[in-house]
């Protein structure tokens, strides 16, 4: 990085820019100016740093779980872009635009730049050492609180803010690390293990002739999409593989896929079973099963399975023999098909395809061996929330950590985590920026955006051996007052143990001797500090380790007998939460780009919508913008109408991650939150919240708006040649010169 | 030598014209048909040829004028086209023909109609004196006759003005 | 100056744009494919290209009258062909459409300032500071890419602190100009200018567009038409499109590339490859 | 030679004599410089209602106006595609309305059609003022009005020029010139009425005309080369309007955009802009001659004949526009056609259809002669032609926009906002005061030529007796 | 007749005088590096900057002065857009070996900024508007490594005669007009050949 060995935070303080404010002077002002501005002058910047010429450092992108590699773009002290890092294979040198938009939560205008205190109803800004001292004072060296009185709850975290956390909660005799995500992907991860035996194997998608995916949105909101749409690039080169997307609301993979089916909401299991009696039929796979399994899908048939899923029974027997045609294959399950209250079973009944089809080890792996396992994410769950929620009504909670979770927003209402809040006496928010949930804790500390803080993060979806991705600061920190978390914890922990931290001055100390101390594994012979140095500018630690294999746990899949879903009356419509793949949960509707960046599949920005399918719109004599109600037995939200073909009849859908009220500009006031109209329905055998499975009745209020959207009055090319469609057999791909990824 | 005027003021054409016509036929030493002028609130030809021919050159302006707002017009045009900063914009040439035709149709028009109206200006020798010898009336409904001549005439033009019945002689000594 | 050249290049002066071969003997022309088959529709490009040339976040109430800014749009169009399907069974058709850098734009002709021209390298230029708003380009754009500042967007897009994202070397556009995709001419003027310096041509690969570089399934591909060895000529060859004509004589009907209203003769720079469907799926 | 008697001569006189009488061929010339110049007196009541309304409607252009300018053009409401809104719409409007003036005093001049004279003036500051209104949409249109200097092409430090392909550049050119040469037609045909008011003032306003009638005697010599320069003006005012209104048209015709992209643009406006003139000059005409008592002037056959005219044109542009369909609707190209669909069937609908009702149907009202002689029905109806016309302006500028060839980015929907509208109704009271000015400071009614038709006809008809 | 004829060619003759100026609209400016009047001079104002830098001591070629090539202190103006103000610890760098002028208050000043660590609020001087890209790189690299023309003057043809005065002014008019005189001028490719060119005239290439 440089000859001297000039330290990487050093750099970023000597620098000591003046005048490098960016200028918002347009193109109107067209007089030269003398003396206006200042030059951009530096003290005692590194050779490299030319004013005028930008620099590219690696780090990580935290937007996501995914943890792709990133490059910033530098210049005057600034963090302009942000572009993928070609050295990892998560990102393979791409990014998406949620990670694009990591630079708006770092310049965000509604953060948070100074401590806070609550007084009263409100909160008041305070000095740093005021804060610490109330923080010290409740979890300090004197602190009275011990084991589980104490909770620390996160979202997804991994690396060794994970372990310093783990440690920090130690120090009280805590294991109360709360993980919590609002779209988890737990049960996924169950049946996955219950079935393969590891929780997320990895898709080799583009090794695939034909993906049969069960609602897996595998390019917009999968475990790694920057990668998978890197895969389904090459998987749809020459020989052309087929995508066949099975779910009730379409989502971006369904809208590439090559056929798309509509199926009734929590139906999917069935529909597995049904292909995989119409698999069994052929003689190549007819005893790819146990016998009394095989028997017990003997009810499936294709007449039953289409009355039950609402797909064309013709339909069944032809997916089948696609899949026995196009080998190796890949099934995949997704949230739509796991969010039910038989998810797990939809899940390993999907499994049992990949069994049959015998894709183990050609399209699907296990990941390779982990030899960090203690930094391996922990994925949150409702349960861990809903549990520590009774913890805080039954008054057990004496102090509660928050970071990087925002369950007063996504909390299902039957979980009242915001008025639990109420009972616990002391709160701490550790935050960017104020969001639903802070906004009800006692402390608010504002720590360092990822771009400005140090950091490891380790994917829990490794797609190519392993990577330790390294997170580091882009720029220096845009205010002040910030701290980074590991920092704050490292304080804590000295004071808690003061022997095993004494050593470190702080966390950049801290997690340079962590990574060090992980290099005999990486098997360099560098110096400890060119390892760093290396580290740094790559932006991730390689492994390339072979996959691992995988399970075919058979048993643990139960076929009990096919179960058409019971219709309602009260409560006539299926309802599908979507994800967006820009806001997600919610965590970013506070970027402007990504509230800004239409919805791919309807071009609607900045709201909420309801999709109904045109036929049931045209029945209900509901109009685009008609404003509707959209009412389960928990409550109910109001949203505007948006006539959506690619959704099952007896469907509605509303996309989740609006309807926020303290989340700063960019959020509030957006559109509604359907989180809080989810029913209590959950997974028989994981308890998880089963986010699919709410019934809900539409009702018009005679009101209508526009809509807020990009496309114009008609969904159609009315006849000019815009996009083209052509037959996969006509084209001839190997002829052709393409761009393949990596 | 010094000429003076004499304006007599007629109440119509036919009046103005027989006192023409009689000045016309008088022959007077020092007198010359060049040297009357008529001024009336409407144009009247026939009593205007009286007077014989008196030529028109404003549309030799106007010529002028058209010519040179054709070739002005290109030529600057074209040369603006063709400076350094040229650029192709939408495929077309730099100096394309026909918008350079509609333009320089609008300056030939432009300048034709500027020149005539500042030929007609010259024609009335502007900006200059005006004859002293005016009379309101003539802008509402009188016929004048102005004679410029021999001092020693004045008398004499009068006397035949007087034969025709007009309204009021002005005199006044001029240049 | 003017009048000696206009004399002594009459006849360069009357030359119509694009002739066949027109850019073998130039250094750059800038162009780009884009094959809808790899297109997710994912919306990365928009973002990465609100990030690399400071487009203006209008916000709710300006984008739901139509005035967002973005210079690279993703299309979503429904099945067509007997009615509208019960369910678009065959997916969305996404079109990512951004300014097609006309050889023969009608955009340009009209400016009545040339704020808009051609520049030697084949784009189809914006110059801000010279835009005085009439927007009689963006009526004359058949595919609707420019994009007009309806409000003084410095003030509002960009609160403290979030200006700093700005990139320096674009401008920030004022209000009452208009804008559009500009192949991220930044990027190239700097390449150029680094490969001028060392005595060279721009590689291929050595500069592309944001949208390009962010496109996670490699969808978009940008290079120098001029260069016959880069990507883009060699895709452009393959497919069988000629920049110079209206109507591709293609001998092999299976490529799939093809250009958007390549009948109004604006010989776009952009080819798009068909997207592919498995039918018997 | 002073009266032809000369029986070939009465022959030929006698078949151009109209049948009604025109004017009252024995008023006296100097009731004619009276009636007039009262005009340009102390006004009726009428007329300072409208001066206050117009005055009032512009104060409110003006407000809408520079709300827009601070604000930027988001408050019209305009967006992408939808770019141009009323404002273009309005600005054909305006030029064409200026095209009245031309006819009835360039070419009717020099068709010798004497019954224009006592209402030619008025019809030409109707063209210079209507003009300037159109000039002002073109800058209140301008995105950044302040820099509109960049369409002149002058030498500057920036050492750039205009773009000469423009259409624009070419309206630029085409209105600057027939701006220029209206504002001198109109001035140099009004120098011996100027003389007159010279002759009638006192004080500064004498002065003012002083200088203003250039010492005009009316001299045999003044009137000689006064004839010539006006009747040649005449002759390149009447191409030059042509001219205009077809430029303008080309701003459509010559871009590719369905629903404009149509051979028979020019001669559709030219033949729109005509209609919409002469539609203007039945209003301005009703007007005039009720606020300053012209009645012995606009005489009720002139308004008889302006009506036939009217009719005449009218139904050139019902040809037009008709052929205007029919190019589209057996053309081959498929685009333009579901526009002109859009337009008959889509949200503009009712705007498409009262345009043709009003534009096609309504000047049959015209063929009546006794619709034509009541002047209340014909107030209406020339303002229903007027509006007929504008609508025909909006509904070439917005479907295109609304409808054209991109489907995703149509607005089928659009409207324009309250500033808009504020605006264009600003222009008319901007139109209408700088006219009531006018009328208070030149003479409405040309006196020399009146005059003169007085003096022909009575003649004339002398010598038929 | 005759005084008309005589008039139409006064007009004529007027209006040809006109369209050539029109026509010809610019004169043209002075070679590179030339300090002579080319038309374009316009002195900007005093710009006060926070150490009175005197260029005439370090870069003047006088008596006493020290003939620094400018690209010693400036040294990003080869390598970047910017030339860029040179870093502090470059002044530094030479003054701490100068003992003579420590005692000097501008030296003083200089030094208290270097012991905060505090950069030194240079004010721009020639300050081109933000949507021109003005590259200082090529414009060094063709006319000094390639060209092989004096520092003084490569620098000098937008800066002025730096090396005369203290703290820098403005002496041209930076306009567009003035970039592109020179643009359109044939400049040799390099020093040891016939073969020029010119500048680009794209207008991309300087508005960004």
């Amino acid at each position: 990085m440089s000859s001297n060995k000039i330290d990487r935070r050093d750099f970023l303080r000597v620098l000591g820019i003046s005048g490098a404010a960016a200028t918002l002077a347009g193109c109107g002002n067209t007089s030269i100016e003398s003396g206006a501005e200042l030059v951009e002058s530096y003290v005692q910047p590194e050779d490299f740093v030319v004013p005028g010429v930008g620099v590219y450092y690696a780090s990580t992108c935290t937007q996501c779980g995914s943890g792709c590699g990133i490059m910033g773009r530098v210049r005057e002290g600034r963090i302009l872009k942000l572009e993928g890092n070609p050295k990892s294979a998560i990102s393979g040198g791409k990014i998406c635009g949620l990670g694009q938009a990591g630079v708006q939560m770092h310049y965000n205008p509604d953060r948070l730049t100074k401590p806070m205190l609550r007084e009263g109803d409100g909160l008041k800004v305070v000095s740093w050492d005021k804060a610490m001292g109330v923080l010290n004072a409740r979890l300090g060296s004197k602190s009275t609180l011990s084991g589980q009185q104490i909770a620390f709850l996160t979202g997804e975290i991994s690396g060794h803010q994970k372990v310093l956390l783990a440690n920090f909660l130690e120090s009280f005799g805590s294991t109360n690390h709360v993980v919590y995500d609002a779209l988890s992907p737990v049960v996924g991860h169950g049946a996955n293990k219950a079935v393969y035996g590891v929780e997320q194997p990895v898709l080799q998608i583009d090794k695939a002739r034909l993906i049969l995916s069960f609602g897996n949105d595998f390019l917009g909101t999968g475990p790694s999409p920057v990668r998978m749409a890197a895969q389904y690039a090459r998987f749809r080169k020459a020989p052309r593989g087929t995508l066949i997307q099975i779910e009730p609301r379409m989502t971006l993979t369904g809208a590439n896929a090559d056929r798309w089916y509509a199926i009734r909401p929590g139906t999917e299991g069935v529909l597995a079973l049904g292909l995989a009696h119409s698999l069994l039929q052929h003689p190549e796979f007819a005893h790819s099963i146990p016998q009394e399994l095989a028997a017990a899908l003997k009810p499936y048939d294709k007449e039953t399975v289409a009355e039950i899923t609402g797909i064309n029974a013709d339909a069944i027997p032809h997916m089948a023999s696609l899949l026995w045609e196009k080998s190796p294959s890949l099934v995949i399950s997704g949230p739509s098909a796991e969010g039910h209250v038989h998810g797990f079973s939809n899940a390993t009944a999907i499994h049992l395809l990949n069994l049959i089809l015998d894709n183990r080890g050609k399209t699907l792996q296990g990941q390779a061996n982990h030899p960090f396992p203690q930094l391996s994410p922990a994925f949150g769950s409702y349960t861990a929330l809903a549990q520590l929620n009774q913890a805080m009504s039954a008054g057990k909670c004496e102090a509660l950590l928050i970071m990087g979770c925002n369950p007063a927003f996504t909390a299902p209402t039957f979980v009242p985590f915001a008025n639990n809040m109420g009972k616990v006496p002391f709160k701490v928010a550790f935050t960017t920026q104020l969001d639903e949930t802070s906004r009800q804790c006692d402390l608010v500390l504002p720590i360092l955006s990822p771009l400005e803080d140090f950091g490891t993060h380790v994917a829990g979806y490794q797609p190519a051996g392993v990577e330790l991705m390294i997170q580091q600061p882009l720029m220096e920190k845009l205010y002040p007052e910030t701290r980074g978390i590991g920092d704050i914890l490292i304080d804590l922990l000295k004071q808690r143990k003061p022997d095993a931290y004494k050593a470190f001055p702080d966390y950049y100390a801290y997690l340079k001797t962590a990574v060090v101390k992980a290099k005999p594994v990486f098997k360099v012979k560098e110096s400890d500090d060119d390892f760093w140095e290396d580290a740094l500018r790559n932006g991730v630690l390689r492994l390339d380790l072979p996959p691992a294999p995988i399970d075919a746990r058979v048993a643990a899949i139960k076929v009990s007998a096919p179960q058409a879903t019971e219709m309602g009356m009260q409560y006539p419509f299926y309802f599908v939460p979507s994800v967006k793949a820009d806001l997600r949960d919610g965590r970013h509707a506070n970027l402007p780009w990504l509230q800004e960046s239409p919805d791919p599949m309807t071009s609607v920005a900045w709201d909420s919508w309801v999709e109904i399918h045109p036929t049931t719109a045209t029945q209900m004599q509901i109009r685009e913008g008609d404003i509707l109600e959209v009412q389960s037995a928990t409550g109910s939200v109001r949203a505007k109408a948006y006539l959506f073909p690619g959704i099952q009849p007896d469907t509605v859908s509303m996309p989740v991650g609006q309807g926020h009220t303290g989340y700063g500009r960019y959020a509030d006031g957006i559109g509604a939150n359907p989180f809080k109209i989810l029913d209590p329905n959950f997974d028989e055998q994981t308890g998880e919240l089963a986010m699919y499975s709410t019934r809900v009745i539409i009702k018009k209020t005679g009101e209508n708006a526009k809509m807020i959207k990009d496309e114009g009055p008609t969904t159609l090319q009315q006849g000019r040649k815009l996009v083209v469609t052509m037959a996969a057999d006509q084209a001839e791909l190997a002829k052709e010169i393409t761009r393949v990824t990596q | 030598m010094s000429k003076a005027h004499t304006l007599a003021l007629f109440n119509d054409f036919e009046a103005a014209g027989r006192a023409l016509q009689e000045l016309k036929v008088s022959n007077l030493p020092g007198f010359r048909m060049d040297d009357v002028l008529i001024k009336s609130p409407i144009e009247h030809p026939e009593l205007s040829e009286m007077l014989g021919s008196r030529p028109v050159y404003v549309q030799l302006y106007t010529l002028a004028g058209a010519v040179l707002g054709s070739t002005i017009g290109f030529t600057l045009i074209a040369s603006a086209q063709g400076n350094f900063l040229q650029q192709i914009r939408g495929g077309r040439p730099i100096v394309p023909i026909p918008p350079d035709m509609v333009l320089t149709y609008e300056l030939f028009i432009l300048i034709g109609v500027l020149m005539t109206v500042v030929g007609c200006f010259i024609a009335w020798k502007l900006p200059g004196n005006r004859s002293p010898l005016y009379n309101t009336r003539i802008s509402e409904d009188k016929i004048g006759i102005l004679v410029k001549a021999d001092p020693l005439v004045i008398p004499k033009v009068n006397g035949i003005f007087e034969r025709h019945q007009p309204l009021e002689i002005m005199g006044e000594q001029g240049r | 100056m003017s009048l000696s050249n206009l004399i002594k290049n009459w006849s360069s002066l009357r030359v119509k744009r694009p002739y066949e071969g027109q850019y073998k003997d130039k250094d750059y022309k800038w162009a780009m494919v884009i094959d809808l088959d790899a297109c997710t529709g994912c919306n990365a490009c928009t973002t990465a290209c609100y990030a690399e040339n400071n487009l203006p976040v209008v916000g709710k109430e300006a984008f739901s009258k139509g005035q967002a800014m973005h210079w690279i749009r993703i299309e979503r169009y429904w099945g067509e062909g007997d009615a509208l399907p019960k369910f678009p069974e065959r997916g969305a058709q996404f079109l990512p459409m951004l300014c097609q850098q006309c050889e023969s734009a009608p955009c340009e002709v009209v400016c009545p300032v040339g704020a808009t021209h051609h520049t030697p390298d084949g784009l189809n230029s914006q110059v801000y500071n010279r835009c005085i708003g009439s927007r009689y380009c963006s009526a004359n754009c058949p595919y609707k890419v420019r994009y007009f500042n309806w409000w003084q967007y410095p003030e509002r897009a960009w609160p403290n602190p979030l200006e700093q994202q700005l990139n320096p070397d674009v401008t920030v556009r004022s209000k009452g100009v208009m804008e559009k995709c500009t192949f991220c001419v930044q990027r190239l003027v700097e390449a150029k200018n680094r490969a001028r310096t060392e005595g060279r041509k721009v590689e291929d690969g050595e500069v592309t567009t944001a949208c390009a570089q962010a496109c996670p399934t490699s969808a978009i591909t940008f290079g120098n038409l001029a260069d016959s060895k880069s990507q883009v000529a060699k895709m452009w060859e393959r497919q069988q499109i000629d920049l110079a004509k209206d109507k591709q004589e293609k001998s092999d009907e299976n490529m799939r590339g093809y250009r958007i209203f390549e009948d109004l003769r604006t010989y776009p720079s952009i080819v798009y490859m068909e997207r592919i469907r498995d039918l018997q799926a | 030679m002073i009266q032809s008697t000369d029986e070939k001569d009465i022959e030929i006189e006698r078949r151009f004599v109209p049948k009604a009488k025109d004017i009252n061929d024995e008023i006296a010339w100097a009731q004619i410089n009276k009636d007039v110049l009262r005009s340009m007196e102390r006004p009726r009541l009428m007329y300072w209602v409208i001066f206050l309304a117009s005055l009032a409607l512009f104060g409110f252009g003006v407000y809408c106006e520079i709300y827009q300018y601070q604000n930027g053009l988001g408050v019209a409401d305009l967006e992408n595609p939808q770019v141009w809104g009323l404002y273009i719409a309005t600005f054909i409007f305006w030029i064409g309305m200026s095209h009245s003036g031309t006819l009835l005093s360039a070419i009717l001049h020099i068709m010798h059609a004497d019954w224009r004279k006592p209402i030619y003036r008025f019809a030409e500051a109707m063209t210079t003022f209507s003009l300037m209104t159109a000039g002002l949409f073109v800058l209140v249109h301008l995105g950044r009005v302040w820099e509109f200097y960049y369409v002149v092409a002058y030498p500057n430090e920036r050492w750039a020029w205009p773009n000469f392909n423009s259409p624009l550049v070419w309206d630029a050119t085409a209105i600057g010139t027939y701006l220029t040469s209206s504002i001198v037609f109109l001035y140099f045909g009004m120098i011996p009425d100027l003389a007159i008011c010279r002759d009638n003032a006192k004080g500064v306003r004498k002065k003012f005309y002083w200088l203003l009638s250039l010492g005009w005697q009316g001299t045999d010599r003044q009137w000689a080369n006064f004839r010539v320069a006006y009747l040649t003006v005449a002759c390149f005012l009447i191409p030059l309007a042509v001219s205009v209104h077809s430029i303008v048209a080309t701003d459509f015709a010559v871009s590719q955009q369905p629903g404009w992209h149509i051979t028979s643009f020019p001669p559709y406006f030219v033949a729109g802009a005509l209609y919409s003139g002469c539609a203007a000059i039945i209003t301005l005409f009703i007007v005039l001659r009720y606020v300053f008592r012209f009645e012995e002037y606009m005489t009720m056959p002139i308004l008889d004949k302006t009506c036939r005219l009217t009719f005449a044109i009218a139904m050139v542009w019902t040809y037009l526009n008709l052929v205007e369909y029919a190019s589209v609707w057996y053309g081959d190209d498929p685009v333009a056609k579901q526009t002109l669909l859009f337009r008959a069937t889509g949200d503009y609908a009712a705007y498409w259809w009262a345009m043709n009702f009003l534009g096609s149907v309504v000047p049959f009202a015209l063929a009546f002669k006794s619709l034509r002689n009541n002047i209340p029905v014909m107030l209406v109806v020339s303002l229903l032609l007027n509006l007929g016309m504008w609508l025909e302006r909006f509904m070439i500028v917005t479907p295109t926009f609304a409808h054209g060839f991109y489907p995703w980015t149509w607005t089928d929907h659009w409207m324009p906002s309250w500033v808009q509208w504020g605006i264009v109704a600003g222009s008319f009271g901007w139109f209408s005061m700088l006219f009531m000015l006018f009328c208070k400071i030149f003479p409405t009614v040309s006196m020399y030529e009146v005059k003169e038709m007085v003096y022909h006809r009575f003649v004339a008809r002398k010598a038929r007796a | 007749m005759k005084v008309h004829i005589k008039n139409i060619l006064i007009w004529l003759s007027l209006c040809c005088f006109c369209s050539a100026a029109l026509a010809e609209p610019f004169v043209q400016g002075g070679p590179i590096g030339s300090q002579t009047d080319d038309g374009f001079n316009a002195l900007g104002p005093v710009v006060e900057q926070p150490i009175e830098f005197p260029h005439k001591t370090h870069a003047g070629n006088g008596p006493g002065q020290m003939n620094i090539n400018c690209m010693y202190c400036h040294t990003y103006a080869r390598r970047s857009n910017v030339s860029g103000i040179p870093r502090l610890d470059k002044c530094i760098g030479c003054h701490k070996m100068i003992e003579s002028v420590r005692d000097k208050p501008r030296i003083k000043k200089l030094f208290e900024y270097w012991e905060k660590k505090k950069p030194i609020p240079w004010k721009k001087v020639h300050d081109l508007p933000d949507f021109v890209r003005f590259n200082h790189e090529r414009h060094i690299q063709r006319f000094y490594f390639r060209e092989h023309r004096p520092v003084r003057e490569v620098c000098g043809y937008c800066h002025g005669d730096v090396g005369s005065m203290n703290t820098a002014r403005r002496v041209k008019a930076l306009s567009m007009g003035w970039c592109v005189s020179c643009h359109q001028k044939e400049h040799l490719e390099n020093a040891s050949t016939t073969k020029t060119s010119n500048g680009p005239n794209d207008c991309w290439q300087c508005h960004k």
